[in-house]
């Protein structure tokens, strides 16, 4: 079926589901929800909902992969069958294949992996629930999890969506406004330090939306690392 | 190919030790009683996209079940009914153990044996399953998604499924013209039509003694599990003997008889769970 | 095609096939069968026809799949696309991988495994046509195999299914009986021993059902272990 | 990606000896002839509910093959012919060396050039397993199972396979309406339209000797084989060269007279064989 | 499951500090300035029996692309569009490093970076791909054939898909009856719509050094790298960061300026390869 | 769509593109096409468009495979996506390999593979553009490219496909040939040696055809043997 494109930024200047455009969705975060990972994570941004577990380090299997000099990550991005509108298959798809590699590099550049030379440190993220910003909502869950692990970092990684639709720039688009939007710019930072790690644009911009778009995104990242560390405390200063 | 698990030959000497000399005192290593099952919680509606959903945990053992539905083709050989499909995947989220791939042995049997249990009693209607005969019928996805395993996988995985299965709701569908069913996928109206509970207990055998929901430390020594089916009116609707060691004739006729006292109470619960929603 | 429910039990008390409920079909057993495997055995029931073969106790491959204190059984059932009513695909069905772990551990439980440390020993089971009762069939030439392998034992395994069908219990069921049949209970024993290695339940059984199916099964086990023995001493004392 | 076996690099060096000072005078490890077969025996319709099947020994090797038939679509290209689709399994219950798993290319270089041997000089009318022009015809399965592997392969798997095939019956067709073609599995009727008879001579190379039929120790450190699919008219309706070395032309000349020789014989073999049944 | 590569920890550290060495001059190991390409060339039609195709070199890097056409049935989602399907492969012919077998993350990650700056933008008109609405379509299969990689693949490889989409010709459709589309394979007829044409510039960073289309040698050592889609309007039409650390935002703006400048030289550059055939 | 055939042996004796029957297609042949590859050559039998590369002698990879006695040889004939008239799956079919095993037989024939134990020697062919004669046009290419790589050789391995086409026996058969006429026999040899490394016989031939189609293929190859000194002297002695 296909669906006429719905309005996405409506008379007053909100959204569909009535934020404005500079809104986060509500945010849920919680550390240390598994007890046989060394460390995890369960963050929601609206109904978007990601698990992430970290395993690590430990030792290299199969050894001959270990690498003299640093921990070896190995990440993965799967979604859940029933994550997703229609079920999907649980083999991974290229898109899963492709966003595995991108959430790993964006780790790469926060962990200290030279700490840890010849060790594996496994970084696994659900996808439970699907509706726009998975990979962003992913990497913020597994950069907790990593924390929870107690495995050092330069800095904590944000990441969040912003989007075109409609014409207007917006933050954290879910997946109603990726589908019908002209534009999704998944961006993940490390706060604290200001730095890029993860960069992906699909779809079309000028070079000065490009710069907006950026601007809005380094915004709402201030707050979703204010969230984060709320998490962390919570887990491990409030006794909660 | 099937190979005997690595892990059965590593399991350190003294945790068995601790296991048996537990049981030898009349508890186990977690100070339950040998008919004992640990803390159960059921959430449900945990995947609003989902048909149904249910998160169950027994212990700190967690399993997330969605069930989606789809328009497709009914088998060749049951052109009136729709089709079930039971899916385990044990991600590698869940265990220190676990690698990423397709499911492995333990996965598909795991998956087989709920099948089983609710296929062979008909705990589903399939034949209401049916939109347009031999032709168009409901495809329903029951997966099961464990996230931490900690012993007993089975037990949890049937629970979560079953509240599931009896929370899930079908999509309307708008219009059928011949071949052509429309459905809308935004909508969850007509429940799905289980008829039948069934819930599974398994016992397991350590060193002769007999005990329900074996925590992973004792599933790493056990000598023998039987993983019993029972539905609500105290039939036997699936049965399925697993681990490297045997079972004497008594001890599987004891093991039935505490399956079945277990598992009226797994059903009340269930029904508990379920009504307080 | 959805075919009636043929009448299973006659109005004279008998099988579709003229069985009493407790006869078991024609069985055909012969050890020694193939030249390159270190034993074999080919059995019949009725229709089925089930070839096993076993290598070992042998240097494990790859090596670091071996096992420090015991041999590593690595068992496969499969079917040849020829077998079934419809040809099967030569891959590995779920089907198999489940059969194949069922009677991998059924045979755990009966060889000497302790007696290898570091070996592997491979049992190839290979349905040749199949007509119900293929696993304990299988499960059934496996021992012999073992036997003939020189694989010391605790016992022979005996295997045969028993079944509800038309509300009768019967022993051995066949294809048609399986299908259209209540119940289908594979049971695999030791029967020197009296102990239970393998034990399933396809279908629906009052508690009371199923002790008198057991008992049935352990009846007609009797009968299948003397011809295994008869079989193996046709080989190793006959001269034949 | 096809590698350098490991086996070929491992043969002991006194068996490669004991075959060749053998060979030197005049006979073989085995005490034949370099023109005579190992005992050949055909054992027809192993498998009752394949349409066809045939147990086939030369010497050790043991091959069964099946053949199964069912209703699907021609390809696209031969829209008015049936499909004959020719595998072969190695599995590993037939040989130390062989392990579980997809068919290596070993099997698939078999079953292909049994498959051209049979469908270059047209062995099978396809365009008789029409049912539905261009629509629904007959697939047959012509399944290659090896169960002990002693040597020559091939040619014990052409063997098999003819004879299977040609005493392979097609179920009756019942019913034809439109696409819907109903077919009674039970019943077996018409004979396979198999037109033409086929053998393979395998003519090995050891040491500049030239004999048929080699066993496995002689396929071990052969150097090279040629592989003549024979019809009964005496055509050649197939040829793979094999092996790490090369023919001369000279060689090839005698492996083709060989071939046809022996072919002769075989064929002899097979019909009689056929026609005790 | 995605793993840190090998060689990342494994290049030489001499090799690592000639290139950042040279770079601390104002040069590259093989002389170019910072802004500099390699030389490129654009070879069209070198694969006469595709619908398209072109080889594309920049320095040693050489990718061939292949476009085929056939008729199929467009996305469920997308009944009223022909279907793209934008496929790379680095074959084990290209580089010392790779190994036979399915795309690994790297050629699926170039395949899908190139697919998106194609699609988002619609550079093709999809829509003109159709022939019975909802029921048949073009299926463009735009194949990346990598055969030499000495660096920067994307950009080669988005010039060469680029080179090849624009010169492509589908064959003619003779007759559409119902469902039923006869096309002539031997004809090329109607150009591909493509309405829009983009190239990607790679920014990598070095040491803090930005510099565009590394080198093999640069590549094994770079810090970060933006992969940058611009259509020939100067708007960004994707985008992609890779490498195992980060960018500073002023760093991604000064890619953004490096890129939009470079782009235009490649646009021009294509125009006129594809003007002079 | 089924085409009738189409007159292969025109009334003048020439055939459908304008050969005789003993003609060959106009052959290009390029050594040293690739940078990375040790060895590279790129071959062209008319339309049909082969390249090779050779990278190795090597350290055997995973090492376990490695010989002791002497190299081995890894070989793939592999297709483009795009090199056959309809788009070919990227998986390796039956037919691919299947051939990369006889065109490595080939080539171990000739390779002196004793002078590098324990190393590898790999033989990647990809097939740009099929119009017949593919896996012929394939081993010539590889011979080249082993030789590019230094890499001892008995002899080159020149390479062609003889076929009967509407009765007649014709030289370098093409596609159209291959498709609709009765006999395709790749034939495979070391020129100066006499020697047939390579010999498939895809069709029906009386043993007489067979010799005078055997014939007419050492004829052709000849021509194409000294093609290949050509490319090689081109290459290494003049500079070009």
């Amino acid at each position: 079926m296909m669906h006429e494109k719905p309005i996405l930024i409506r008379e007053d200047g909100l959204r569909h589901d009535g934020r404005k455009p500079e809104d986060l969705r509500p945010i849920k975060m919680r550390v240390g929800v598994l007890k046989n990972a060394d460390g995890s994570a369960l963050v929601e941004f609206g109904k978007t909902k990601v698990i992430a577990a970290v395993y690590g380090p430990r030792e290299a299997k199969p050894r001959h992969v270990a690498l003299p000099d640093r921990a070896l990550i190995r990440c993965r991005y799967h979604m859940a069958p029933f994550s997703t509108d229609d079920r999907k298959s649980p083999a991974p798809s290229r898109r899963e294949i492709e966003l595995s590699k991108v959430i790993r590099e964006a780790l790469e550049a926060a962990v200290f992996t030279e700490l840890y030379p010849r060790t594996t440190i496994d970084v696994f993220i659900e996808v439970l629930q699907a509706d726009g910003g998975t990979r962003t909502t992913g990497l913020t869950a597994a950069s907790l999890a990593l924390a929870d692990a107690g495995i050092p970092m330069r800095d904590l990684v944000a990441a969040v969506a912003v989007g075109k639709v409609d014409g207007v720039l917006v933050l954290d688009i879910d997946q109603l406004e990726d589908e019908y939007g002209e534009a999704d710019m998944p961006v993940g930072i490390m706060p604290n330090l200001g730095e890029i790690v993860l960069l992906q644009l699909n779809g079309v911009l000028t070079p000065d939306e490009f710069r907006k778009a950026l601007d809005l995104a380094y915004r709402g990242l201030k707050e979703v690392y204010r969230l984060q560390k709320e998490a962390l405390y919570r887990k491990y200063y409030s006794g909660y | 190919m099937s190979l005997t698990p690595y892990e059965f030959s590593t399991v350190p000497r003294l945790r068995k030790l601790q296991v048996i000399n537990s049981l030898r005192k009349g508890a186990r290593i977690d100070g339950r009683g040998f008919e004992d099952y640990r803390k159960i919680t059921i959430e449900l509606g945990t995947i609003p996209k989902a048909a149904g959903s249910a998160l169950v945990r027994i212990g700190d053992t967690t399993v997330l079940v969605g069930v989606k539905t789809e328009i497709g083709e009914p088998y060749r050989d049951r052109p009136l009914e729709g089709v079930l499909q039971v899916h385990a995947e044990f991600v590698p989220l869940a265990s220190p153990t676990f690698e990423p791939g397709p499911p492995d042995e333990n996965a598909i049997e795991t998956a087989r044996v709920i099948d089983r249990s609710l296929r062979e009693p008909r705990a589903i209607k399939l034949e209401e399953l049916t939109i347009v005969p031999g032709r168009k019928v409901w495809i329903v996805f029951n997966d099961i998604y464990l996230l931490d395993h900690n012993g007993n996988i089975v037990d949890t995985s049937m629970l979560a499924t079953m509240a599931a299965l009896r929370t899930a709701r079908l999509p309307r569908v708008v219009s059928v013209e011949g071949d052509t069913v429309i459905i809308d996928k935004s909508t969850r109206e007509k429940p799905l039509p289980v008829q039948l509970s069934v819930v599974i207990v398994s016992v397991a055998k350590i060193n002769g003694y007999l005990l329900v929901d074996p925590n992973i430390d004792e599933e790493s020594v056990l000598d023998a599990k039987l993983m019993i089916g029972v539905d609500e009116k105290g039939r036997i609707v699936g049965m399925q003997k697993t681990g490297q060691r045997s079972f004497t004739r008594s001890e599987v006729d004891q093991a039935i008889e505490l399956a079945l006292k277990k598992a009226g109470e797994l059903h009340t619960f269930l029904n508990q769970a379920l009504a307080g929603r």
